[in-house]
C-alpha cells in the first residue's frame, strides 16, 4: 500500500543538513580519539571541538550568505528550513557555544572534563539545537529538543556534586514533563490540521479562518506550556534557579543563553503567526506572562543570597523580557530579540565566567553555597581588576548606558513603543529599575564592603589563560557594544526579513 | 583641535582616568588636579573660542553610531550648556584639589575623572541617547563615591540615591523613545537628535504625556518635592566631594534638561503643567527650607537648602520668559558654586571633628575666624544678598516668574525670609556663642590647601554677583532663541499669550 | 565730579577692605585711623559735590552695566542730584564722626580692626543706597545696609542676645524686603525699566490701581527699614551692638532709609490716594506708640531707640502729607542730635561699665561734664526747644499737620512731643543728676577720651545751628521734590501754636526734672506704679515680642519639625522606601514558594497549564457566544487599565500562592 | 457503538490526566519516570489514531520517533536515577531539596 519513494537526491538538498553534521561528526570525531587513545588531556578535546565548532559557524556563515542572495533555503523533504532565523540563532548558538567551550581550561582539575564524552555530549547538544532552530516540523523540532535536552542533563550531572545531580533530575524530570506537553500540543495540532508544518498549520488555520478556535487555543496552551519550561516563564520557571545553582557557572552561564535562543526561535516561528492573525487569547496571555515573567522573577531575585541563583532569576527575567518581542512580533521587535540576545550573551557569559574564576573546590565553613554575595565583599581591594569586571557585568546587566544590555534594552522598550505597546514599555522599563538592585547589590558588594575573613585567597582560584580571555573578550564585547550594534543591526535586520515564519 | 575641542573635553579626563590607573598612589592627587586643571583650562578656552555673537549649537560634531536608529555622536554647546560645561571642570579641579580624603585616593580621583567625563557629556550632547548614556553613567561613580567613602548608612544612601534616580531616567528613556518613534512617524526616519526633536511640532495632547515622562526623570533629578528625599541622605552619608559634586553639578542636569527637552520641545504643556509645577516649585522652596530649619546636621542644612534653591531654578524656568530662563540658569550656575562652597565648608569642620552635629560647636568665629569668614559669605551668598552670584540669578528667576503669576512668585519670594532663618540659624548655632566644648578650643584655622578651594569659589562669587555680564550675555542670546522657538512653535492661544514673542516686541521698541 | 562722586562712594569701601586685610589680627590702631580718614576724604567729596549741586547742577553717571537679560537692563548707575546730595552729606558727616569715635570707644575690643571693616563696609552701603539711579541699585544699599546691620548688632556675637538680636533684625528686615522686590517686580514689569527717571516719568501712565499696588509694596520695604509698626521690634533689640553703631546706623542713617525711599520715590505716592494719610496716620500711631514705650523703659539705650522709632514716625507723617522736604529735613537734623545722644549714651556705658539701666548711675555731672552737657543739648534739641535743629524740623511737622487740616495727627504729635521731651529728660536728669547711686555697685565712673568729646564736636554744632540751613536746604531740595510752604494763615495761630508747643515741651521737661534728678533709690519692681497694667504694658512693649515669639517663632519651630519629622521622614520619604520595601518583601515572601521540593515543582507547571486552560476554555465560550472573534480594541487606556490590573493580580497570586504553600506546609505538621 | 476518533482522543487524554496526576502525587522517582511514560504513551495513542483517520502517515512517524525519545529519555533518567540512588540510598523525592528559596 505504501508507494515506492521516488527522490532525487540534488531536491533533497543534503547541504542544508552540513552544519549539524559537522557538529555531528566533531562528537564522532572526539569518540574515536579516546578510543584510540584514552587518557588524553582535556585541552585537547577542548580544541577539537573548538575546531568542529569553527567549521560549524563557517558553514552556517555560508548559508548565511546564501541566504541573503537566495532567500530561504529548504531540503529535506521541505524539514529542514535555513531562513533567517535560524542563521541567526545558529550564529548565536555556535558562537555562545564557542566561547563557552574554552572555559573548560579551569586551572583546578573538574571531574566531568576528564571525560572525552562531556564534549562529545556538548556538540551533538549542539547539533540538537542546530536542529530545532533549522527547521519547522514539529517532528524535528521535538526531536532535536529532546537530543539537546538529553545531553545537557547528562552535562549537568556530570558536575558530579550532590547539588548536580539532584539538579539534572529536576531538569529532567520537569523537562520530560514538558516534553509531553510539546507532543500533547503538537497532536492537537495536528489532529486540527493535519500537518505538523508550522507554515502549512498556519496557512490552513487562516483558511479555515480559526473556526475551531477552542481546539487551536488549547493546542498554544500546552506548547506555551512546554515553550514555558524551555524559556522559563513563570510559572514553568521553577527549575532554573535549582538547576543553575546545580551545574558549574560555566554550564550555567551557557544555559542562560544558548538553549533559550533555541527556544525563542522555535516560539517565534509558532507564535507569531498566531499572534499576527489575531489570535487576541494569545497576546493577552503572552502579554500577562510577560509581564509576570518579568516582575516576579526580579522580586525574587531581589531576596537571593547566593549570586549564581540570583543571576538565574536575572536570566529568568530577562527571558520574560525578551519574550515581549513575540509580543510585539513586528520586524523590529524580532530584531531587537537577537540584538538583546546577542548582547546578552556576551555579559552573561562574562558574569557567569567571573563566577566560574572565582569556583572553590571546597567550601568554607560556614559557607553555605559556591557564591554567596559575602564571598565578594571587598573584592575591589584584594582584586580590583576582577571587581572591576564584574562591577561592569553587573552594569550591563542592569542596563546601564553605554554597556551592551542597554542597546539591547532601548531596540526593545523602543519597538514595543513603536507598536503601541506603551504601558509594556514602562513595565519593562520598571522592570530595569527592580532589577538594578540585586546588580547593584552584588558591585556594594564588592566595592564598598570590607572584605570577610576566610575568602581571601578564594577569587581567580580557577583562574587560567583561556578563562581569562573568555571575560576579556565579553568584556570588551560589553563595553564596546556601541560601536557593535549598528552593524548588528543592519544584518540582523535584513536576515530577519528573510525569515519565513 | 577646534572643531573638536568638545569631544575632547569629554573624553580627555576618561583617558586620564585609565592612565591614572598607573600612576603611582602617592601621586594620584597630583596628577589628578593636574589633569583637571588641565581639562579646566580647556573648558576656558572653549569659552574664550565660543563665538557670543553666533546663533544656536557651536562646535557641533556629529559622528554616526547606531545610524539604523537614528542614534549618533551628536554634541555641541550653545551658551545655556556652556557655562555648565566650565563649572563642571571648574569644580571637579577644585574639588581634586581640596581632596582631604586619604583613604584610597588614587581610586576616588580614578573616579572622579570618569564622573567629569559624564557631566561634561551631559551637558555637551545633542543626541536624546548620548545624553542618556552620559546621565545614567553619572550614577555610577557618584554611587561608588557615596559607597566607598561615605558615612555609616553609606550603602543606604547611595542605593536610594541610584535606584530612585535610575527608575526616574528609566521612564525617561521611554518617553525619548517615544519621540524618537514620533519622528520616524513623522518624517520617516528614527532620531534622537536634541535639535529635530526641537523641531517638532507635536499636537498638544502628544506634548502632554512626553512632558510627563521626561518630567519624572528630570523631576528626581532635580529633586523635586516629593522626589526629593534621596538627596538629604545622599548628602548626608556622602564624603565632602561627593555632596560638593552632586550639590554643583549633578543636580544641575536635571534643572538643565526642564531648558533642554521639555521647554522647547513642549511648549503648549509647559505651559499647561506651569502651576502645577510652580506650586511643586513652592512646595520645595519653603517646605524644603522649614525642614533646612528643623535639622540638627550642619551638612542636612545645606542639602535641604539645595532643594530650596532648585525650586527657585524650576520657578525660573517655567516663567517661560527670558528674564526667568536666564536668571534660572545664572541660578544654576550661582548655586553650583555657592552649595559647592557651603559643603567644602562643612567637609572642612567634618575632618577636624568628625562630626556634623551642630550641636557639637558653637562659637566657632573664635576659634576659626577665617572660616567664620569664608562661610558667613557663602552664607550670605546663599541667602541671596545682592552683589554675590546668588541673587542675580533668584532676582531674575523671581522677576521672569511674576510676568506669570503675582501671588505665586510673592509666595515663592518667601524664599527670601524662611532662607535667611534657617541660614542665620545654622550660622548663629555653629560660630556664634561661647565655645562650650573642650574639642573646640584648639581647631586648626582653614589651611592652604582648604583655602586653594576655597578662594577661588569666594572670589568667584563676588565678581559674578558684581559683574554677572561675561556669563549672562550669551545665556541670553541662546535663551533668546529657545523663547522664539517655543513662540513659533505654541499651538493653543494660552501658550502663545504666556511665552513672550520677541519678535513682535523687537519690532515695537523699533 | 565724577571722580568726586567715586572718591565718595568708594572711599569707605577701601577703608572696610584695608580693615577687612587685618580682621583677623589683633588691634591695629591704623586701621582706625585709615578708616576714618577716608570716610573724611568721602565727607570733604560729598561737599564738594554738594557746592557743585547747589550750583543748580546735578551729577548722573554709570559706571557699568550689572544685569542685562530680555528688556531688563539694569546699571550701576549713581545720581548726585539735590536729595541724594543731603543723604550723602548726612551720611559722612555723622559716619566720620562716628568712626573717631570709635577708636575711642572700641580701644579695649579684640575685634577692633573687624569693627571698623564692617562699619566702612556699612557706610559704602548706605552710600550706594543713596546715590544709585536706580531701584535695584538702591536695593543692593538696602540690602547692604542689613547686612552690616546683621553684622554689628552682632558684633560682640559671644553674647547670645545679640545675635539673637541680629538675627531677628536681618529676618524681620527681610520679610520686608520681600515686599520691595515684590514692588521693584511690578515696577519692571509695567514700566520695562527700574531708572528712577524713567519710571517717574512714566508712572502717570499707569492705571491707579497697580501704582497702589506699587506704592504699598515699596512701602512696606520701607516700614521693614525704618522699624514701623508692627515690624519695629528688631530696632530695639538692636541696641545690643555697640554704642556707636547705634548712633550712625539704628538712629542717624539706615533707619531713616525707609523716609528716604518714600521721599525718593515721591512721584509714586503723589499718585495714590489716601495712601499719603495712610502713612502719615501709621507714622503718627508710631510716634506715639513708640514714645510711649520709652516713657518707663529702664535701658538707656532702648530709650533712645524708642525715641528714634518715635521721631522716624514725625518723618512719615510728613512724608505722607506730601512735605517731602520736611520729612528730609527732619532726617537731616534728627540724624545729628540722635547720633549725638547716643554717642553721649555711650560714654556713659563706658563710665559705667557697659551698665545701662540709669537707675543705677545718677549724679555723673560731676564726673562726666562734657557728656552732660552735650547729652543735655541733644535732648533739648530732641525736645524741639528753639533755636535748637529739632524746633525747625519738628515743629514743622506739626505745622505740616495742622496746615493741612489733620488735627487728630496734629494732637497725637504735639501729645508725642510732649512725652517726647520728658522722657528724654527723664533719661537726662537720672543720669546726670541726683545721688550717686551708682557706687552702690562699686564702679568708677570716668571721662571717656577727649578726643571722643572733640570727635562729638561737630555733632553738638549741628545739633544746635542745624536749623540755620533751612532756607538754603529749603532751595536746595525743592528744585527736585514737590515744594510747599506751610504756613499757618494767621500769624496769631502760628505765634499761638509755637509758644504752646514750647510751653507745653518746657512744661514736660520741667516735669521729668522734679521727679528725677532727686532720685535715691533703684527701684525694685514692688512699686505700685511698676504693679500697675499700664506701666506692665509698657514695660513690656505692649507684649508685642512676647506674642512674636510665641505665635510665630515658635509656631514655625514647631511646623518646621513636625514637616521634617512628621511629614518629610515619614510620609514622603517612608512612601518611597515602603514602595521598595513592598517590593522587596513581597519577594521575601513568595520566594518560598520556590522550595526544592520537585513534586511542588511539578504541581507548579501542572497548574500553570490548568490555569492557561481555564482562560482558553473561558475564552472559547466567549467567543462562541460572540459567534464572531472578539476584538479587543488596543487603546492606551485600555492598555493601561490591563496592565496596572495585571501587575495587581500577578501580585495577589503570589501572595495567595504563599499563604496556601505555607497554609500547607504547617498543615502538614511533622 | 462505532469507535470513532474523538473516543480515541478522549483515551488519549484521560490517559494523559492520569499521567498528569502521577506526575503530581508520585514521591518515587521510579514510579515519577512511569507517569513521564504514560504522558508520551497517550500522545502516541492519538497520534496512531489521527493518523489512522486521516489516512496520512505523519502521525505515525510522529508517534515512532516519540517512542524513540521515550526510550532514550528512561535510559537516561534510569541512569541519573542509579547514581542518585548510589549516592543517597533513596529514590524520594521530598528529599531532593538541598536547593530552595
Amino acid at each position: 500500500m505504501l508507494e515506492p519513494i521516488n527522490i532525487s537526491l540534488a531536491s533533497l538538498n543534503v547541504m542544508t543538513l552540513a552544519p549539524m553534521l559537522i557538529a555531528i561528526a566533531g562528537a564522532l570525531t572526539i569518540l574515536c580519539i579516546d578510543l584510540i587513545k584514552s587518557n588524553l588531556h582535556k585541552s585537547l578535546y577542548v580544541m577539537v571541538a573548538l575546531l568542529f565548532l569553527l567549521l560549524d559557524l563557517g558553514a552556517v556563515l555560508d548559508f548565511g550568505n546564501l541566504l541573503l542572495k537566495n532567500g530561504p533555503i529548504v531540503g529535506m523533504f521541505d524539514m529542514m528550513l535555513i531562513d533567517g532565523l535560524a542563521i541567526l540563532s545558529q550564529v548565536i548558538i555556535v558562537a555562545g557555544s564557542m566561547l563557552f567551550i574554552p572555559l573548560a581550561l579551569t586551572s583546578k582539575r573538574f571531574h566531568e572534563y576528564n571525560y572525552p564524552e562531556y564534549f562529545a555530549l556538548f556538540l551533538f547538544m549542539i547539533a540538537g539545537f542546530q536542529f530545532m532552530v533549522a527547521t519547522d516540523n514539529l517532528i524535528l523540532i521535538f526531536v532535536g529538543l529532546e537530543t539537546a535536552s538529553l545531553a545537557l542533563y547528562t552535562l549537568i550531572a556530570l558536575h558530579n556534586r550532590s547539588k548536580s545531580f539532584e539538579a539534572a533530575v529536576k531538569y529532567f524530570t520537569m523537562g520530560a514533563l514538558a516534553a509531553g506537553l510539546f507532543a500533547f500540543g503538537a497532536m492537537i495540532f495536528y489532529a486540527i490540521t493535519g500537518s505538523v508544518e508550522i507554515n502549512k498549520i498556519a496557512t490552513i488555520l487562516a483558511n479555515g479562518a480559526y473556526l475551531n478556535i477552542g481546539f487551536v487555543l488549547v493546542g498554544i496552551v500546552f506548547m506555551l506550556a512546554a515553550f514555558g519550561f524551555k524559556l522559563s516563564m513563570v510559572p514553568f520557571h521553577t527549575w532554573t534557579p535549582d538547576v543553575y545553582e546545580g551545574s558549574s557557572a560555566a554550564l550555567a552561564g551557557y544555559m542562560s543563553i544558548v538553549p533559550k535562543i533555541a527556544g525563542f526561535v522555535v516560539a517565534m516561528r509558532l507564535f507569531d503567526f498566531l499572534v499576527d492573525t489575531g489570535v487576541v487569547w494569545l497576546q493577552v496571555i503572552l502579554y500577562v506572562m510577560v509581564v509576570v515573567t518579568m516582575t516576579a522573577s526580579n522580586i525574587w531575585a531581589l531576596v537571593q543570597t547566593d549570586v549564581k541563583r540570583m543571576l538565574a532569576y536575572s536570566s529568568i527575567s530577562h527571558a520574560g523580557f525578551v519574550m515581549a518581542a513575540i509580543l510585539i512580533g513586528s520586524t523590529q521587535a524580532n530584531t531587537g530579540l537577537f540584538l538583546y540576545w546577542a548582547l546578552f550573551s556576551f555579559t552573561n557569559l562574562g558574569a557567569f565566567s567571573m563566577l566560574w574564576v572565582s569556583r572553590q573546590k571546597n567550601l568554607i565553613a560556614g559557607q553555605s553555597s559556591d557564591h554567596p554575595y559575602e564571598k565578594f565583599a571587598g573584592l575591589v581591594k584584594t582584586m580590583p581588576m576582577a571587581a572591576i569586571m564584574m562591577g561592569l557585568f553587573m552594569l550591563s546587566l542592569a542596563g546601564i548606558p553605554p554597556f551592551g544590555l542597554f542597546w539591547g534594552k532601548m531596540y526593545m522598550i523602543g519597538s514595543a513603543v513603536a507598536e503601541g505597546y506603551i504601558v509594556l514599555a514602562v513595565v519593562m522599563a520598571l522592570n530595569s529599575a527592580i532589577a538594578a538592585y540585586y546588580y547593584l547589590k552584588l558591585i556594594i558588594f564588592m566595592f564598598m564592603k570590607e572584605p570577610i575573613s576566610g575568602y581571601q585567597g578564594q577569587y581567580l582560584t580557577n583562574a587560567s589563560l583561556s578563562l581569562r580571555t573568555i571575560i576579556g573578550i565579553a568584556a570588551i564585547g560589553t563595553i564596546f557594544a556601541v560601536f557593535a550594534v549598528n552593524p548588528l543591526l543592519t544584518i540582523i535586520t535584513r536576515l530577519v526579513e528573510t525569515s519565513v515564519y | 583641535m577646534q572643531e573638536h575641542i568638545l569631544s575632547i573635553l569629554i573624553f580627555f579626563p576618561a583617558l586620564a582616568a585609565m592612565l591614572g590607573f598607573v600612576v603611582h598612589k602617592d601621586s594620584a592627587k597630583a596628577y589628578g588636579v593636574t589633569v583637571a586643571a588641565i581639562e579646566f583650562f580647556l573648558s576656558l578656552w572653549l569659552w574664550k573660542i565660543y563665538d557670543p555673537a553666533g546663533s544656536g549649537m557651536q562646535f557641533q560634531e556629529l559622528a554616526p553610531l547606531i545610524s539604523q536608529f537614528g542614534i549618533n555622536y551628536f554634541v555641541g554647546v550653545d551658551g545655556i550648556s556652556l557655562f555648565i560645561i566650565i563649572l563642571a571642570t571648574f569644580f571637579t579641579m577644585v574639588g581634586i584639589a581640596s581632596l582631604t580624603e586619604t583613604r584610597r585616593l588614587k581610586d576616588l580621583i580614578i573616579t572622579l575623572l570618569f564622573l567629569e567625563m559624564t557631566m561634561v557629556g551631559v551637558f555637551a550632547a545633542l543626541d536624546a541617547i548620548i545624553f542618556y548614556v552620559f546621565w545614567e553613567l553619572s550614577l555610577v561613580p557618584m554611587l561608588y563615591i557615596i559607597g566607598a567613602w561615605g558615612g555609616p548608612l553609606r550603602i543606604y544612601a547611595s542605593i536610594k540615591f541610584f535606584l530612585y534616580t535610575f527608575t526616574g531616567s528609566l521612564l525617561m528613556l521611554v518617553g525619548m523613545l517615544f519621540m524618537a518613534f514620533l519622528h520616524y512617524k513623522h518624517g520617516g526616519v528614527w532620531s534622537f537628535s536634541i535639535l529635530d526633536w526641537q523641531a517638532m511640532n507635536l499636537p498638544v495632547n502628544y506634548q502632554m504625556w512626553l512632558f510627563g515622562a521626561f518630567f519624572f526623570g528630570f523631576a528626581i533629578k532635580v529633586p523635586m518635592f516629593p522626589f526629593h528625599t534621596w538627596l538629604p541622605y545622599a548628602h548626608g552619608q556622602a564624603p565632602t566631594i561627593g555632596s560638593v559634586i552632586l550639590a554643583a553639578i549633578l543636580l544641575k542636569m536635571g534643572t538643565y534638561a526642564f531648558v533642554r527637552f521639555s521647554l522647547p520641545m513642549f511648549p503648549d504643556a509647559s505651559v499647561l503643567f506651569m502651576f502645577p509645577i510652580a506650586v511643586l516649585a513652592i512646595i520645595m522652596i519653603v517646605y524644603t527650607a522649614m525642614v533646612a530649619y528643623a535639622q540638627e546636621d550642619i551638612k542636612q542644612v545645606v542639602a535641604y537648602s539645595s532643594v530650596s534653591h532648585m525650586g527657585v531654578i524650576i520657578l525660573g524656568i517655567f516663567a517661560l520668559n527670558v528674564e526667568g530662563i536666564t536668571g534660572s540658569i545664572f541660578l544654576m550656575i550661582a548655586h553650583g558654586v555657592v552649595s559647592g562652597a557651603l559643603f567644602l565648608l562643612v567637609g572642612v569642620i567634618y575632618d577636624r571633628r568628625h562630626t556634623k552635629l551642630m550641636s557639637e560647636f558653637g562659637g566657632l568665629a573664635s576659634v576659626m575666624p577665617r572660616y567664620a569668614t569664608i562661610f558667613g559669605i557663602m552664607m550670605m551668598a546663599s541667602v541671596g544678598m545682592p552683589l554675590t552670584i546668588n541673587f542675580v540669578g533668584e532676582f531674575l528667576s523671581l522677576l521672569g516668574f511674576y510676568k506669570q503669576s503675582h501671588a505665586f512668585t510673592l509666595v515663592a519670594g518667601t524664599a527670601i525670609i524662611v532662607g535667611a532663618i534657617y541660614m542665620l540659624a545654622a550660622y548663629k548655632k555653629m560660630f556664634f556663642g561661647t565655645v562650650t566644648k573642650e574639642e573646640n578650643k584648639h581647631l586648626k584655622d582653614i589651611n592652604r590647601t582648604e583655602l586653594m578651594g576655597l578662594i577661588p569659589l569666594v572670589i568667584l562669587a563676588i565678581w559674578l554677583g558684581v559683574y554677572p555680564k561675561p556669563i549672562l550675555e550669551p545665556i541670553d542670546k541662546s535663551v533668546k532663541e529657545l523663547v522664539v522657538l517655543m513662540h513659533e512653535k505654541a499651538r493653543t492661544v494660552e501658550a502663545q499669550k504666556r511665552i513672550p514673542d520677541l519678535t513682535k516686541s523687537a519690532q515695537e521698541v523699533h | 565730579m565724577e571722580i568726586y562722586l567715586y572718591i565718595a562712594l568708594f572711599a569707605p569701601l577701601v577703608g572696610s577692605l584695608f580693615s577687612a586685610l587685618f580682621g583677623a589680627s589683633p588691634k591695629t590702631k591704623v586701621t582706625g585711623i585709615v578708616a576714618s580718614g577716608l570716610l573724611f576724604v568721602s565727607f570733604v567729596s560729598s561737599s564738594i559735590l554738594l557746592s557743585y549741586v547747589l550750583g543748580g547742577h546735578t551729577v548722573h553717571v554709570e559706571m557699568m552695566t550689572w544685569m542685562a537679560t530680555g528688556d531688563l537692563y539694569i546699571p550701576f548707575g549713581f545720581v548726585v542730584d539735590q536729595v541724594s546730595v543731603v543723604m550723602m552729606m548726612v551720611v559722612t558727616i555723622v559716619s566720620t564722626v562716628v568712626h573717631v569715635y570709635s577708636i575711642g570707644y572700641m580701644d579695649h575690643d579684640k575685634g577692633f580692626n573687624r569693627f571698623f571693616s564692617y562699619l566702612s563696609a556699612f557706610v559704602f552701603s548706605m552710600m550706594v543706597l543713596v546715590m544709585s539711579d536706580n531701584f535695584l541699585g538702591l536695593f543692593i544699599g538696602w540690602e547692604g545696609v542689613g547686612l552690616c546691620s546683621w553684622l554689628l548688632i552682632g558684633f560682640w556675637y559671644h553674647k547670645e542676645s545679640a545675635t539673637w538680636a541680629a538675627n531677628e533684625a536681618f529676618i524681620m528686615n527681610r520679610i520686608a524686603d520681600l515686599a520691595m522686590l515684590v514692588g521693584i517686580f511690578m515696577l519692571y514689569w509695567n514700566l520695562g525699566s527700574l531708572q528712577y527717571d524713567v519710571v517717574f516719568a512714566n508712572i502717570t501712565t499707569l492705571p491707579v490701581v497697580v501704582i497702589t499696588w506699587i506704592g504699598i509694596f515699596l512701602f512696606i520695604g520701607a516700614m521693614g527699614k525704618s522699624a514701623q509698626f508692627p515690624l519695629h521690634t528688631w530696632l530695639a533689640d538692636a541696641m545690643e551692638g555697640p554704642t556707636p553703631v547705634s548712633a550712625l546706623i539704628h538712629a542717624a542713617t539706615m533707619v531713616t532709609a525707609g523716609v528716604y525711599l518714600v521721599v525718593r520715590a515721591n512721584p509714586i505716592y503723589s499718585e495714590i490716594p489716601n495712601m499719603g494719610l495712610f502713612i502719615a496716620s501709621l507714622g503718627a500711631f508710631v510716634a506715639l506708640f513708640a514714645a510711649s514705650m520709652a516713657l518707663v523703659n529702664r535701658d538707656m539705650k532702648r530709650i533712645i531707640a524708642y525715641s528714634t522709632l518715635s521721631q522716624l514716625g514725625y518723618m512719615f507723617v510728613a512724608a505722607g502729607l506730601g512735605a517731602y522736604w520736611v520729612a528730609l529735613f527732619h532726617l537731616m537734623a534728627h540724624a545729628f542730635f540722635k547720633a549725638l545722644l547716643f554717642l553721649g549714651a555711650g560714654n556713659v556705658m563706658h563710665a559705667m561699665h557697659d551698665e545701662l539701666d540709669p537707675f543705677k548711675m545718677g549724679g555723673l555731672r560731676k564726673v562726666m561734664k562734657g557728656t552732660f552737657i552735650m547729652m543735655t543739648l541733644a535732648s533739648v534739641a530732641l525736645a524741639g526747644i528753639y533755636p535748637f535743629a529739632g524746633f525747625f524740623s519738628k515743629d514743622l511737622i506739626l505745622e505740616v499737620a495742622f496746615v493741612d487740616h489733620h488735627y487728630i495727627i496734629y494732637s497725637v504729635l504735639l501729645f508725642t512731643a510732649m512725652l517726647t521731651a520728658f522722657y528724654s529728660f527723664r533719661l537726662v536728669a537720672l543720669i546726670f543728676h541726683g545721688e550717686e547711686r551708682y557706687k552702690l555697685f562699686g564702679i568708677h565712673p570716668h571721662e571717656a577720651y577727649k578726643f571722643m568729646l572733640i570727635a562729638m564736636a561737630p555733632l553738638l554744632v549741628l545739633a544746635i545751628i542745624a536749623g540755620a540751613f533751612k532756607g538754603s536746604y529749603y532751595q536746595l531740595v525743592t528744585s527736585l521734590l514737590p515744594s510747599g510752604e506751610y504756613h499757618v494763615h494767621s500769624i496769631a495761630t502760628y505765634w499761638i501754636m509755637t509758644i504752646g508747643t514750647q510751653l507745653l515741651v518746657l512744661a514736660a521737661i520741667a516735669f521729668a526734672y522734679k521727679k528725677y534728678s532727686s532720685w535715691s533709690s533703684v527701684p525694685d519692681g514692688t512699686s505700685a506704679l511698676e504693679q500697675s497694667f499700664g506701666y506692665k504694658l509698657l514695660a513690656n512693649q505692649y507684649y508685642i515680642p512676647w506674642f512674636y515669639e510665641e505665635v510665630f517663632s515658635k509656631t514655625y519651630r514647631k511646623l518646621s519639625h513636625c514637616l521634617w519629622k512628621e511629614i518629610d521622614l515619614k510620609i514622603v520619604d517612608a512612601m518611597v522606601d515602603g514602595i521598595a520595601g513592598v517590593v522587596y518583601k513581597t519577594g521575601e515572601k513568595t520566594h518560598k514558594i520556590q522550595n526544592g521540593n520537585l513534586s511542588d515543582m511539578l504541581r507548579w507547571m501542572v497548574i500553570g497549564l490548568v490555569i492557561l486552560m481555564l482562560f482558553a476554555v473561558g475564552f472559547s465560550v466567549l467567543a462562541m457566544f460572540a459567534q464572531a472573534q472578539v476584538e479587543f480594541v488596543r487603546i492606551y487606556i485600555g492598555e493601561l487599565v490591563l496592565g496596572i490590573g495585571l501587575v495587581l493580580v500577578a501580585v495577589s497570586v503570589l501572595l495567595v500562592t504563599y499563604h496556601a504553600a505555607s497554609i500547607r506546609k504547617t498543615g502538614k505538621g511533622r | 457503538m462505532e469507535i470513532t476518533l474523538t473516543h480515541y482522543l478522549v483515551l488519549s487524554t484521560i490517559l494523559f490526566v492520569i499521567g498528569l496526576i502521577g506526575i503530581m502525587r508520585r514521591k518515587n522517582l521510579l514510579l515519577l519516570f512511569f507517569a513521564t511514560e504514560i504522558l508520551l504513551n497517550a500522545v502516541n495513542i492519538a497520534l496512531a489514531a489521527i493518523s489512522h483517520y486521516r489516512g496520512d502517515y505523519t502521525g505515525q512517524m510522529f508517534a515512532f520517533f516519540i517512542i524513540a525519545i521515550a526510550a532514550s529519555e528512561v535510559a537516561v533518567g534510569l541512569g541519573l536515577l542509579i547514581v542518585w540512588y548510589k549516592r543517597t540510598g533513596r529514590i524520594d523525592l521530598d528529599q531532593m531539596t538541598s536547593m530552595r528559596g
